[in-house]
């Protein structure tokens, strides 16, 4: 079965192949090429897991890429444990999403075009997933911002959508700057871009004692490519992009903004934990996990104050990566990714939740919406699963991650900790607010007519409902953890699963739940007076602190500003200064008019600039007057004369 | 003091920057010419003088003057029939007017 | 003392030439007015027919003939077929223009055989004397056949004042050479050769400079180069084309020969001076042919600035590239510059205009003219595959090898320059509108002598080697 | 056959041209196929070159040698290696193109396709001489035909930049012209051979001759390609050029430049090379970042595309500097073999690439809308999906999207030059975000945004608009995803050029 | 002593003219005392044993150029040419010229010293010259004829008029 990894990519983008080239006249107009090429990509990664579940060791495959310098360079795939996890995810969720889409995109003029990039992104996310080395990594990640950047501009005549997909991808290149530096770094040192090798190398402590600048370079390289993670992932700084994507298609955002891409950031942290792990006094890792910490605090405190769904869900899923990140960063390896798993399940669930409610409303404003709960059952209660489990409500999915996170955040940095806890705390109270806005109570806005979305859309929610509540239960322990065995990194104790620290953090989540309650279900106190009490607070948070006005000013104005003055530059200066050098003789009072010739820029010109002033001049020797001429004779013999003698 | 070499060769210095001096300044193409005709005679001391004092072995230098000298008279016979034609289309025989093209 | 016989084999293209002058003075006594052409003809044929017995006599080793006077040598052999060459193919180019100019259109194609014989004496002069004498021989007839169009008081203009710098020029010279002769006591330049290694250093330098007035002045040297635009414009154009050509590469066999053969062995340090006028002579010429209009006046400053290049390569006179690097560039010069000149007679007789302005959409109403003058234009700037590449490439060697690696690139930034100029002329012809569109022809003589010129520019362009050879064999020349 | 194989190519263009001028005025359709004819067979005598040639052996192959004049030793020397197989394939290529693009040019029919095929045997020639002399004369040829498609079907201000090119160049090729005399002049036996100098390295002993000789060279090949601050004149040419023309100009013509300084400067000069390496590679990074930054300010799709034209050959550049740097350092001889390979393919890549966008350019302004300023248009995506996909594909792959041709040549040049020079290579890789910005900004403000009703007019690709583009864009691709081919061929020689430089 | 004598006397007559050659304001006066000059150089050749030189010096510089120039002066100016300014607005450059130039030649010729040669002239050099002039000076000879000749055709085309 293994064998036939190479497929999982590859039959996914044959799907766009096929739907690039043929377009409407294929069956379902694309739609069903794309489906079964994700479809058959999980029934053979389902296969490989379960092969794999017989524990043999990873599978390999090379193809020889291009000639290296002195040696060829053989890249290729690799399937072990982490990767197989992965697939799953991909494959599955991408597999429920595609089939919902069926419904949510129905009757859309670029209906076959949205399957062939969703397909495109499938196989990219794919081999991203399997390369067995940096470089097709690498390549798979910018693949897949490509298809994010794709699938943001979908809807491009929105000038909004077309600003968000640009935002989008050149924000998460900034991160790849930094990642493919790392990547050259690790070359340089290291001499191969192979994972197998690279972490061989780094583990018999090759980098042991090198350092870049004054720091220890394996950290600075670790370092340098978690920047992709942070683009990737929208960590702070660069999590700002990641709001504004939701100006693609709901499915979109469910797939690339939260199941899988965005994960992607922690998955190659996870992926290449080793460089991470091995750096010095695991100093990699710290920033790891502040840079997560942070970052789920952060957005979760604007995630309480924003009233689209969509943003609302689009900040809960930075606050989880960062989440994450947090967990890998105090050595949850397993909790990390464990988180990643369920997360992609009941986050992918909550954005077609939403989707199929924006679809009924034809609004993202939660403010407008209210008494859905009625109208449309099984969203509501797909939603209200995804929501608990969210917030970490056992026995539900998030409830085991998270709690697994939580521990290990105990364990090593109790700051963390308190950041990851209050984080929860939030998380609960912002689901729970969106929940009380939109489903139960009576219908605010007055010109939508909602329903309940088509079983296309509905079943898949099911599925993910159902995943969202069983797939933790593969972190319970007294199932005995498998996943503990299934992901684990040699050399990393676990943090023994404790009751009572379990019971704090349900606790949490259910005072973050009966809060929001408070607020906004019972009004006991009024969300209005909340914000006035909060005050500059709020404003704070409900811009975001400002880091979008921040980077206009810091960067996108510098650069589009230069960019104008090289230009300006270019026309005048640089001409002026390579004037400037072959300007020897003539004052600089003449400058100007070298512009006003037609001749304006460059040595050569003004060579020919100077020899026409020179020639305009010089002619006016030649008077016509033969005796002036006589003249010249009798003077140039004198000069040569005189040259000649007194010499 | 015995006549030498020098003396001719300082004589013949003279003439040739009078006749100089005569084909600068004198606006007559004629009177130019004849300043021409100085230089000549010029050259042509000095050639006659080497004659005698440097070369007496061969005649090279009276020679060379002879031809010199038929070569002004060439020189004025073509100069002045030039004139001729100037001075009947031009209707000038100054130098200094003859300046249609310049520049 | 008897003259050997051989001394008469020596001179049979002289002989030859001299008789087909007298020949023709008959001829022209019994052709009526309006059939002078036979006269053109008749002359072109026998010039023609003179190349033969010149080019025979190509691979003579170097020798004197009557008494040391007179040089038998494959260099002057070069300059010889160049001087009638020339002649043959402006004598074609001048016969349209004669017709109904002047009544004097017989004595024109008499005058420019005669004047072939002077070139052809100035190349191979190897006696003061009798340089002074050929030199004034071209001269004399220049000074005429520039004056030639009375009626035109340009051309009246141009032959007074050829005249009047003419013969002042020579006087100077010949006072050099009067000088140079009391200096070695001979007027051979063999003999000069011999005696000058004593002679005191500055009466010698005086008869150099006076001297190099003389030759300056026919080469169009600056500072002597002043009458050149002028005469040019004002001349006839098959004249200047004449003038620009044949009479500047006889100037430089006559210089080349009193330098190489006559100084040289006074250890005079006469390269530095000719490299230092080698590189303003091709600046001024280039500097000043920028703003000029008149393409006759434009290609008068360019003969002036080539006359630099070739400077150069007598200044370049040693190694295997020296003095061979020059007669390429001569040959190259020749070409290119007598088809540009054609090029202007025709347009100058149909569009009755040398404004280069008027030349605008040239190629719409005369392509293979257009396309002719823009390849000599090319020729000029030094773009392969072309004659004046080749040669801006073997006289760029020869300067290098001589170490003038600083007038080498004098020389390229000149060409530079030059390239605005020529490459107006192009831009006239193709990328300027028409004014109207009916179409240029050419007359079948002119047709003929700018066949020529392009074949040659093409031919040493693409394949130089027989050129080479024939360079490299003439520039052997009489050394002792 | 095989051994004249070369020199068919190579002069094939030049007959077909001279065909076309026989054929007598007003046949303009006859005309066409003529050249088109002649184009293609030139294309496939390129490809027929791949059957004969070896791809394992280092040295020249196919090689023809002549006595052309032995008065100073001038041969007709040609010959291919890795290095210029691909770069002759190219040409061929771009030249079918831009002609089958050229088809519904009128005015001056005759000369347009002449001047085009000269310009294509003299490019070609360039490629293959292997005596400096036949060599020049190529070089200096090639420039001719470009001044005239400039200057005669350029745009308004055709005869400015016309000139300009020709006087920018010529000042480089005269110095080049110097540069090979003093070679030649100290070459024992003397030779314009150009293996035989390299064999030689007549001036190894004189560093004052040597480093006149090098930057004289330098002059011609930096104005070529063109570096940073040589590179005024291209903003200008390309600009006025005809579509056509400006395909060749940024596919072919500045690839002579780095040609240039691979075949002869790296070898001829290793020594001296290496010294100024550094200043080089600074100039190179320079022109990398300002390049892309100046095309970001652009308002005009041409101007955009030449400067991001700067910033590529750059990146090109960057990895020669390096492979030079590089000299004489054993442990750096794999990087300096890599980023060769890489400045090699990206010379490829960008012939492919920008003359794929130049056409795209030529498409939208000489046939549909006459204007090609940046804002003028708008939401043209939903107008022209399949114009909108060609272009955006060739955008990515300029901008180094994995999968398309550019990011393996930027791999392998960052890769290579990053063992050499780290620093400015860290500098170089910004120039990636720059360039992405640049184009983003461009599709977004061409493609995207509402639908622009001045524009509802315009008709997708036609035809023969595609069939010059897609061959294009399915290069970028396939050599994207699997380069490995192209490399091979490439590698072999750049190996062997490095273990001669080490 | 006594040819000194007449050298000094010879060369005061020959610059004296000829400074009113160059000088006069009356170009007629110029063209005349032309002859003294020519004469004193004349002179000056019987010195130098030149006798057949100063022979045709006499004959035909001042049998035929003078006359010459001063018929040409009579057709082109009626009369005396009092009535034009003679000298153009270069006197100055024009005597700093001459002057420098002359000071340079005398101080070169006085610089030098001039090797004397072997031999002697002949007594009567007259038939040595001609004997020259048909021997070693063959070519010269020649050359010379034809040059008269082409000068003559010149003189004639330019001096007649078009039709």
């Amino acid at each position: 079965m293994v064998e036939l990894a190479w497929l999982i990519p590859v039959l996914p983008l044959a799907a766009f192949a096929l739907i690039v080239a043929f377009g409407r006249r294929l069956p379902g107009e694309g739609a069903y090429v794309a489906i079964a090429g994700i479809a058959l990509s999980a029934v053979i990664s389902i296969g490989i897991f379960i092969q794999g579940l017989a524990g043999d060791g990873p599978y390999e495959a090379n193809l020889r890429w291009m000639p290296f310098g002195a040696f060829p360079l053989d890249l290729g795939i690799r399937v072990d444990n982490l990767t197989t996890l992965m697939l799953l995810v991909v494959t599955v969720v991408g597999a429920m999403i595609f089939i919902y889409s069926v419904g949510y995109m129905h009757g859309d003029p670029r209906y076959p075009r949205f399957f062939a990039y969703m397909s495109l992104f499938a196989a990219s996310m794919l081999l991203l997933v399997l390369a067995n080395n940096l470089l097709f990594l690498y390549a798979g990640w910018e693949l897949v911002g490509l298809c994010s950047y794709l699938l943001i501009g979908f809807y491009f005549e929105k000038p909004s959508a077309a600003r968000a997909s640009m935002k989008a991808f050149l924000t998460t290149r900034v991160g790849d700057f930094f990642m493919f530096l790392g990547i050259l770094l690790i070359f340089f040192t290291l001499g191969t871009f192979r994972f197998e090798e690279i972490f061989a190398r780094v583990h018999e402590g090759a980098l042991g004692n090198l350092t870049l600048g004054g720091l220890p370079l394996l950290t600075v390289a670790a370092v340098l490519l978690f920047g992709g993670a942070v683009g990737k992932s929208a960590q702070v700084p660069l999590h700002t992009w990641l709001p504004d994507a939701m100006e693609g298609p709901t499915p979109v955002s469910a797939l690339i903004h939260a199941a899988t891409m965005v994960a992607a950031g922690v998955y190659m942290v996870a992926r290449t934990y080793m460089l991470f792990f091995e750096s010095a006094g695991h100093g990699a890792l710290t920033v790891v996990a502040y840079v997560g910490g942070i970052t789920a605090l952060m957005a979760a405190t604007i995630a309480v104050t924003q009233d689209d769904i969509k943003r609302v869900l689009a900040y809960s899923t930075i606050s989880q990566l960062g989440l994450m990140m947090l967990g890998l960063g105090v050595l949850g390896y397993t909790a990390g990714m464990f988180h990643l798993m369920t997360h992609a399940f009941f986050k992918a669930l909550l954005f077609l939740g939403a989707g199929s409610v924006i679809h009924a409303m034809h609004t993202n404003d939660i403010k407008e919406m209210g008494g859905l709960a009625r109208i449309m059952p099984s969203t509501y209660w797909t939603f209200l699963i995804g929501a608990l489990a969210l917030s970490g409500v056992p026995p539900l999915a998030g409830f085991w991650s998270k709690d697994e996170i939580l521990l290990e955040a105990f364990r090593h940095a109790p700051l963390l900790y308190a950041m990851g806890a209050l984080t929860s705390l939030l998380t609960a109270f912002y689901m729970f607010r969106v929940i009380f806005y939109t489903f139960p109570g009576t219908l605010r806005s007055h010109h939508a007519h909602p329903h309940e979305s088509p079983p296309v859309m509905t079943r898949p929610l099911w599925v993910l409902a159902g995943f969202a509540a069983v797939v933790g239960f593969v972190g319970a322990p007294f199932l005995g953890a498998p996943i503990a065995h299934y992901i684990e990194f040699e050399g990393i104790a676990h943090a023994k699963f404790s009751w009572g620290f379990a019971l704090v953090s349900t606790l949490i989540a259910g005072a973050g739940i009966l809060l929001a309650a408070a607020v906004y279900h019972w009004k006991v106190v009024p969300s209005a007076s909340l914000r006035r009490a909060a005050g500059p607070l709020y404003a704070l948070v409900v811009n975001k602190y400002y880091v979008d006005e921040l980077y206009g000013v810091l960067f996108v104005r510098p650069t589009v500003a230069i960019a104008g003055a090289l230009r300006t530059f270019d026309v005048y200066v640089v001409d002026l200064l390579v004037n400037l050098v072959g300007f020897a003789g003539i004052g600089v009072a003449r400058l100007y008019r070298a512009f006003d010739l037609y001749v304006v820029d460059g040595l050569v010109n003004l060579l020919g600039w100077i020899a026409q002033t020179l020639g305009r001049t010089l002619r006016y020797i030649q008077t016509g007057r033969a005796q002036n001429y006589l003249l010249a004779i009798a003077l140039g013999v004198i000069v040569l004369l005189a040259a000649g003698l007194f010499r | 003091m015995q006549l030498g070499l020098t003396h001719f060769l300082i004589l013949s210095a003279l003439l040739f920057s009078l006749g100089l001096f005569a084909v600068l300044t004198r606006r007559n193409v004629v009177a130019i010419l004849m300043g021409i005709e100085l230089m000549l005679n010029a050259a042509n001391i000095n050639l006659v003088a080497f004659n005698k004092y440097v070369a007496p072995a061969a005649l090279d230098g009276q020679v060379f003057a002879l031809v010199v000298i038929t070569l002004a008279a060439c020189e004025a016979g073509v100069g002045l029939a030039l004139v001729m034609s100037a001075y009947r289309h031009l209707e000038t025989v100054h130098a200094d007017e003859i300046n249609i093209m310049k520049w | 003392m008897p003259l050997p016989i051989e001394d008469i084999w020596a001179i049979v293209p002289e002989i030859w030439v001299a008789g087909l002058g007298l020949l023709l003075i008959v001829l022209d006594l019994f052709v009526p007015a309006d059939r002078k052409a036979i006269v053109g003809w008749g002359a072109v044929i026998g010039l023609a027919l003179a190349l033969l017995p010149i080019a025979g006599m190509l691979g003579v080793t170097p020798r004197t003939a009557f008494f040391g006077t007179y040089a038998v040598d494959g260099f002057a052999v070069f300059f010889k077929l160049i001087a009638v060459g020339a002649t043959v193919l402006v004598i074609l180019s001048a016969m349209d223009v004669l017709r109904g100019q002047t009544r004097f259109e017989g004595e024109m194609y008499i005058l420019l055989t005669f004047t072939a014989l002077g070139l052809i004496l100035m190349a191979a002069s190897a006696d003061l004397i009798l340089l002074v004498l050929s030199i004034e021989f071209v001269s004399l007839c220049s000074y005429v056949m520039a004056g030639y169009f009375k009626a035109d008081r340009r051309s009246n203009e141009a032959g007074i004042k050829y005249f009047l710098f003419g013969a002042s020029a020579s006087a100077v010279m010949i006072y050099g050479f009067s000088i140079l002769y009391g200096l070695a006591g001979h007027t051979n330049l063999y003999a000069i050769a011999e005696a000058v290694h004593t002679a005191p250093q500055p009466a010698l330098i005086v008869a150099l400079v006076f001297a190099l007035a003389g030759l300056g002045f026919k080469v169009s040297m600056v500072p002597f180069h002043q009458w050149t635009p002028d005469v040019y414009e004002g001349a006839p154009t098959p004249v200047a084309a004449y003038l620009s050509v044949a009479s500047k590469a006889a100037g430089f066999a006559a210089l080349v020969r009193l330098l190489v053969v006559a100084i040289v062995p006074s250890g005079l340090d006469w390269v530095t001076l000719i490299a230092g006028l080698s590189a303003i002579t091709m600046t001024v010429g280039n500097l000043l042919a920028l703003p000029q209009r008149n393409i006759k006046r434009m290609l008068a400053y360019s003969s002036i600035s080539h006359a630099g290049f070739l400077l150069m390569g007598v200044a370049a006179y040693q190694g295997d590239f020296g003095t061979a690097g020059l007669l390429i560039y001569v040959l190259a010069y020749a070409f290119a510059n007598l088809g540009a000149f054609f090029v202007a007679v025709v347009v100058g007789q149909r569009l009755a205009t040398d404004e280069i302005p008027d030349y605008a959409g040239l190629k719409a109403r005369a392509p293979t003219l257009a396309f002719l003058m823009a390849f000599f234009m090319l020729s000029l700037t030094g773009i392969p595959p072309t004659a004046g590449f080749f040669g801006k490439f073997y006289i760029f060697g020869a300067a290098i090898d001589n170490g003038l690696l600083w007038l080498a690139v004098v020389g390229v930034v000149n060409s530079v320059v030059a390239l605005y100029y020529y490459v107006g002329v192009i831009r006239a012809m193709y990328l300027m509108p028409a004014p109207s569109e009916e179409p240029v022809g050419e007359p079948a003589a002119l047709r003929l002598a700018l066949g020529v010129a392009a074949v040659g520019t093409f031919l040493v362009g693409i394949y130089p080697q027989p050129f080479v050879d024939l360079a490299n064999t003439a520039s052997l020349l009489l050394r002792l | 056959m095989d051994q004249y194989l070369l020199s068919i190519t190579v002069f094939l263009p030049l007959a077909g041209g001279l065909v076309v001028l026989l054929v007598p005025k007003g046949q303009d359709r006859l005309m066409k196929q003529v050249a088109l004819v002649a184009s293609v067979l030139t294309f496939l005598a390129s490809l027929w070159l791949l059957g004969p040639f070896e791809i394992g052996r280092a040295e020249m192959q196919l090689q023809e040698r002549y006595l052309w004049i032995p008065g100073i030793g001038i041969h007709y020397h040609v010959g291919i290696d890795g290095l210029s197989l691909p770069l002759v394939i190219l040409t061929a290529l771009l030249t079918v193109v831009s002609i089958v693009y050229s088809w519904r040019i009128d005015v001056r029919l005759k000369e347009y396709l002449f001047l085009f095929l000269l310009l294509e045997t003299a490019m070609l020639g360039v490629f293959v001489a292997l005596d400096f002399f036949l060599f020049f004369v190529f070089w200096e040829v090639s420039i001719v035909p470009m001044y005239f498609l400039i200057g005669i079907w350029g745009g308004p201000r055709k005869e400015y930049a016309a000139i300009k090119f020709f006087l920018y160049t010529l000042v480089g090729s005269l110095a080049m012209l110097l540069a090979i005399l003093l070679l030649y002049f100290n070459a024992e036996p003397r030779t314009f051979g150009i293996l035989e100098l390299i064999g030689q390295q007549p001036l190894a002993g004189v560093p004052v001759l040597a480093a006149l000789s090098f930057w004289g060279f330098f002059l011609s090949f930096a104005i070529k390609v063109p570096m940073w601050p040589f590179h005024t004149w291209l903003p200008d040419a390309h600009v006025e050029a005809p579509t056509a023309g400006s395909v060749i100009l940024a596919g072919v013509l500045l690839k002579l430049g780095t040609y240039g300084f691979v075949r002869v400067s790296l070898p001829m000069f290793p020594e001296t090379f290496k010294a100024y390496a550094f200043v080089i590679a600074i100039l190179a990074i320079i022109g990398v970042v300002y390049g892309a930054l100046v095309a970001m300010a652009q308002t005009d799709l041409k101007k955009l595309v030449a400067y991001s034209s700067v910033n590529h050959m750059g990146y090109v550049m960057l990895g020669i500097a390096a492979a030079a740097g590089a000299v004489g350092v054993a442990e750096k001889a794999n990087a300096a073999t890599i980023a060769l390979n890489g400045a090699v393919f990206e010379m490829v890549a960008h012939g492919i690439i920008t003359g794929a966008l130049f056409l795209i350019v030529g498409v939208i302004y000489d046939y549909r809308a006459h204007v090609r300023g940046v804002d003028d248009f708008g939401g043209l995506g939903a107008l022209l999906p399949r114009y909108t996909g060609l272009t955006t594909m060739a955008m990515l792959a300029s901008l180094g999207l994995p999968g398309l041709m550019g990011f393996v040549a930027e791999f392998l040049i960052f890769v290579g030059s990053f063992g050499v020079f780290p620093e400015l290579t860290v500098i170089a890789v910004t120039g990636v975000v720059f360039s992405a910005a640049m184009f983003l900004w461009t599709i977004q403000r061409i493609f995207l945004g509402p639908k622009n009703p001045r524009w509802e007019t315009l008709t997708d690709l036609d035809g023969r608009e595609a069939v010059s583009l897609v061959p294009l864009a399915a290069l970028m691709l396939i050599f994207g995803v699997y380069p490995r081919p192209l490399l091979e061929i490439i590698n072999t020689a750049m190996t062997s050029l490095v273990t001669v430089l080490r | 002593m006594g040819q000194l004598a007449a050298f000094i006397i010879l060369s005061i007559v020959t610059l004296a003219s000829a400074v009113v050659v160059v000088g006069s304001k009356n170009i007629v006066r110029s063209a005349l005392s032309l002859i003294p000059t020519l004469l004193g150089i004349a002179g000056l050749y019987i010195l130098l044993h030149a006798e057949y030189v100063a022979g045709i010096q006499v004959l035909i510089y001042i049998g035929a150029i003078t006359v010459l120039i001063l018929f040409v002066i009579m057709l082109t100016e009626q009369g005396t040419g009092a009535r034009f300014r003679q000298v153009n607005e270069q006197v100055l450059a024009g005597v700093l010229a001459a002057a420098v130039l002359a000071v340079l030649l005398m101080a070169v010729f006085f610089g030098t010293t001039w090797a004397p040669g072997p031999g002697a002239l002949p007594q009567y050099t007259a038939p040595a010259i001609g004997s020259t002039f048909l021997s070693s000076a063959i070519l010269i000879f020649i050359v010379t004829s034809f040059v008269l000749l082409v000068a003559l055709m010149g003189a004639i085309v330019i001096a007649r008029r078009e039709r």
